[in-house]
């Protein structure tokens, strides 16, 4: 697949989608800030490419896993936005009942096996959702997202190996945002993340994670192997956290792991601002934009007032579910 | 009824769960092969998509066991010996007991994940452990410790129909023995203990390999006049406190037998349990015949120094009986 | 004497035994720039090549800690939460547990694994176990959870002097709260109870994090007119019975308060110790106040219904209080 | 290193210690079938020249993590040749004290950390005593040795990782032996072992691990690299296990994995085939190698004699050893 494959009509609804993550990103560290949420939240701003561009190839029947930063692939698979945020806000009306919170967010009714506070956790659960479509005879893939930290993880290797083994129809999508928690990549990480897969026979390369037309290309070429039955691969999309780790983290870091030089040079490069210029590029009117934009700030509005009036769960609940 | 070894009932379990229910699928190292026999002859039978031969890698088998029964199949992952799940273990108590709770109920998770635990057979700390206790305070996983082949059976199939992670932990030293095994569809419902020995002057509450030799002090015991009600519970979870309360409401005497270490044992629990439920039943100290908070060694000497057996049971009794001027 | 914040004081322990003992080396994810606060400075202070910022490969750091304890080294291997025990917990349970005495003690391994565990601060499951009960059934493992900063000193310093794996677990919503720490050379024995209050109606056992809400219930139950002797274990592995059974000795009765779930929890080896070996002294039920049996779920609400208070803790005292009339 | 470096004295020397192992083994393999072992032994019969070629640059101060199948490299690095059939006996006198057994023997004297009953267990092990050797700024260095099963362990590519990033004097000692218990290495491992390192940095080949020459001179040039500083080695060293996975193997499956032409024709390489033709083909008379043979054999009869007489530990000793 090449890039130059999207519509501009396709362009325009990805854009729509980063930019009602970034909306709800920007309100939630807002919120946070402001002391409304009970649980620390981790945001995808900067990174909003990845899960949009990926997911755009994605039914309800396929499924993905992803990480404690997985409000964005959320949203670029879910349309509840009301249930995500109200999720985040601990409420008895969140998508997981207010059980899971910020790292849990899951819809699976559309084939979201949920975020995963433990880094590299959803790795082996993508790899079983794959095994699982495959023995099944579906044509049905599944994919994990998961941090250039995670790729750090014996188990992405364990997942390798099995899924050239047997064929499975799993995309392994490293989200190389340049830290993983507070260390830089490189004094962690050893070599190229894409060049993991190699050893194991499983294609692996890097993508430009900030601009959504070479995710889309990179993933719709993946994700059309895997269903047809060639396997799994591994993309190593590079981009930039452009806020904290965790939001507040100024707040107990005793010192900087990063200038704001170096936050304000990457932004140059950021997703929303990438899809824009796309977008101006392919003639999309100025008022084409703007009317998506104001529809998604319109959504998201609503989904922050939904969660803030929604009730508690009832303290009960909190002893319900652990078993079917 | 025939009689048949565990892993001979075991097998038939997966065997007729497998033709009824075609979800299901199997994940382990050498199950194809099967060196403990209880998946033999499944890659024959179901073929090799639904009999997976995995490599040596827990972390992701245990896992994808998950992530597969989250998403329409039923798994059964073989972790050969039990404390292969502590390689595995992130998937187990993080993802395994959790994903359902966290998600507000959003999943379930049919996993039946099978090992071998406990000592006997010189095959060292390694290969030793008896780990349920540690499963059993991760809360969202039912555990199955069957004592008999008959009872396998049952518990298995109950287990391969049942919507949550289940562990089903079989004494690796009892792979041989023979007992009676129901044909056909056999179940036993998970939580249901069954009282092996009715007496009246004490409870033995033993657990999987200890019933054995719990059985063999109860005849010791008969023969000092001493009667036993045993309690096999049969699952650890859910644990049939109704039968245990029960017996103890007769015999007003408890000791629990357990292979694993005793701290935090599930002899703990049920002695814990018994004594904040049934105190007033109690009338005298509750004992617990248990592994000391050593590893397992390999000398057989030593292991026999460790492992609970009849003549410690029976010590256990004599103990608390003695209080009671039963015994002399 | 200052006032200091527990991961203060913990940070201060770990810097002075670094400056006496020159074979402790730090290993742990971000331990250089430390979000905890406990091993700040120390990379300034001793250098890039003791202090180890590790990748998070939480497989190889657990057993790195073990092989480099085995050769001359001490090891502080800080695994952030709890809960990433799991990730590495082969390590943990096959080697640190069981190296020793495998080899019929050839090797000493002396290793301090720090990890924060409990919940409180809306982190969800797979961030707030309290997994002591699975550590201490391991069996090989020491355990310390200091309840306030002064001892987490002392312990600390101890634990980085004992030639044995200890686990440093520290209440993960308390590292906020001031208390006295002594200053320079100060440590607690590994095995020492504190008796906080001390009364002659009830005796009162908080692990951990449940120190606090515990002291609290003393007052109230003070202002009712019972007494409550409250002691702290300090150390889980090994456990004080002394302590707590010369408590029960004086006041006939029990509550064990723990944020472990409850099944095979401290609180249940505590009491089934108590229902073994004080069985006599004991005139009422031993009450448990511990998690149900569930994950730790994410909104503030249901937090609360789940981990263990105050309330909780005088109603669980008041059970077995009023069958002796002491209340109404 | 070339393997025209060795001296026909280091040759005859190796091929002894080779020959001890292989006593050892054939004589475990015969009290084992007499029952007279409480437990199960994995022999290294076929895999000599791996432990012996490697173990030949190591000194007391220099570790090594082994396996389940651990007799050969305790063998190649102590001499307690009695202490370590005690211990396989279960006797008061072995090298454990009768708590390890087969899958534990250690002699930490002689800087072996032991054998391992976990997969892949022995790597981090060594990882760290490679770690703490670099800290103490020794020129130590630590060997692991591992299957081709273990291969698929994550914690091998967190160790990589982890020795590419720190230079830790580590060599990956892996032993490809044609099996993972009772599957082909084939089936269950996708690519080539020694491939694995690479994505890492780290330098990684096969090399023919029954000629004994190949492996001390791979061993050699490995380990002195890390010894200098320059880091870790993995050495995927092919061989063939000619016996079965564990003894006594038979009595409980249900079906054969491999054909014994297919053992048979594989013998034609074994190890001591190989050292004896290059004893002779460098000129050591029949009657050196012979006495060399004969001191091996006698040595051997004389530990057995001794581990069969050797008292039970006491029933006590099982409670010793928990904590220093
Ligand atoms: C097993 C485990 N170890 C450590 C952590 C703590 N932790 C949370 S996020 C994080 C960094 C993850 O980095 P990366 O994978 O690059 O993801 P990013 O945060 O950059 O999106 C760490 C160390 C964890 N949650 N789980
Ligand atoms: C973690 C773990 N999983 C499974 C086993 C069971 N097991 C013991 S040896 C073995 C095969 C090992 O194969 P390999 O690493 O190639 O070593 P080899 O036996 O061929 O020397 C297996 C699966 C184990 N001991 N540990
Ligand atoms: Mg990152
Ligand atoms: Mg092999």
């Amino acid at each position: 697949m090449s890039p130059r494959e999207i519509t501009s009509e396709k362009l325009l609804q990805m854009y729509g989608r980063m930019f009602r993550i970034r909306q709800v990103e920007e309100r939630l560290a807002t919120v946070q800030a402001a002391g409304e949420l009970p649980g620390p939240v981790h945001l995808y701003i900067g990174e909003e490419a990845i899960a949009v561009g990926v997911c755009a190839h994605l039914s309800d029947q396929d499924w993905i896993c992803s990480t404690h930063r997985g409000h964005g692939h959320f949203l670029a698979k879910s349309d509840e936005i009301q249930k995500m945020v109200a999720e985040v806000y601990g409420r008895a009306t969140g998508v997981c009942g207010g059980k899971g919170g910020s790292m849990h967010v899951a819809d699976v009714s559309k084939g979201i096996l949920g975020a995963n506070g433990i880094v590299g956790g959803g790795i082996a659960l993508a790899a079983g959702a794959a095994l699982s479509a495959q023995t099944r005879g579906t044509r049905n893939v599944a994919v994990v997202f998961f941090g250039d930290g995670a790729a750090n993880q014996g188990v992405l290797f364990e997942a390798l190996n099995i899924a050239a083994l047997w064929r499975l129809p799993l995309i392994l999508v490293c989200e190389n945002n340049g830290y993983s928690e507070f260390s830089p990549t490189a004094s962690v990480t050893s070599g190229e993340i894409w060049n993991r897969a190699t050893p194991f026979g499983v294609p692996g390369r890097p993508v430009d994670g900030n601009d959504v037309r070479e995710v889309w290309a990179a993933a719709g070429e993946a994700i059309e192997r895997a269903r047809s039955g060639g396997g799994a691969t591994l993309l190593e999309m590079r981009t930039y956290r452009l806020r904290g780790h965790v939001e507040a983290e100024k707040s107990f870091l005793s010192r900087s792991y990063r200038s704001d030089a170096e936050v304000e040079q990457r932004r140059e490069r950021e997703p929303l601002r990438l899809a824009m210029a796309a977008l101006q590029g392919a003639g999309v009117t100025a008022d084409a934009i703007a009317k998506v934009e104001e529809k998604e700030r319109a959504a998201v509005r609503a989904a922050f007032e939904y969660a803030a009036e929604s009730p508690w769960p009832a303290p009960g609940a909190a002893f319900e579910h652990m078993f079917a | 009824m025939a009689k048949k070894r565990m892993v001979q009932a075991i097998n038939e379990a997966i065997t007729e769960e497998m033709e009824r229910d075609g979800s299901i699928i199997v994940l382990g190292e050498d199950v194809h092969i099967s060196p403990v026999g209880d998946t033999r002859g499944l890659i024959e039978r179901f073929g090799a998509a639904r009999v997976r031969n995995t490599p040596i890698s827990e972390s992701v088998m245990s896992g994808m066991a998950v992530g597969a029964a989250a998403t329409g199949s039923r798994v059964i992952c073989h972790l050969f010996y039990g404390n292969f799940i502590y390689t595995g273990f992130d998937a187990i108590a993080n993802q395994a007991a959790k994903l359902r709770y966290m998600l507000g109920g959003q999943v379930k998770l049919p996993i039946l994940y099978m090992a071998m635990i406990g000592g006997g057979r010189s095959v060292a700390a390694q290969h030793s452990d008896s780990m349920h206790p540690m499963l059993m305070n991760l809360g969202g996983i039912k555990i199955v410790m069957p004592a008999s082949p008959g009872d396998a059976k049952g518990l298995v199939k109950a287990a391969l129909r049942d919507d949550n992670p289940v562990f089903l932990l079989q004494a690796a030293g009892r792979g041989g023995e023979l007992g009676e095994v129901p044909d056909g569809d056999y179940t036993i419902p998970l939580g249901k203990a069954e009282e092996k020995r009715v007496g009246d002057d004490v409870t033995v509450v033993a657990i999987g390999s200890m019933v054995k030799p719990a059985l063999k002090a109860c005849d010791e015991l008969a023969a000092r006049g001493i009667s036993v009600s045993l309690i096999d519970p049969r699952t650890v979870v859910p644990m049939d406190y109704d039968a245990i309360l029960a017996s103890v409401a007769r015999t007003g005497r408890l000791v629990v037998v357990d292979e694993a270490r005793k701290s935090c044992s599930a002899a703990s629990e049920i002695a814990a349990t018994v004594a904040e439920r049934g105190f007033h039943l109690l009338k005298a100290p509750i004992g617990r015949v248990a592994v000391e908070d050593v590893a397992m060694p390999y000398s057989p000497v030593l292991e026999k120094a460790v492992i609970p057996d009849a003549a410690r049971i029976v010590d256990a009794v004599l103990k608390i009986a003695v209080s009671r001027g039963v015994a002399q």
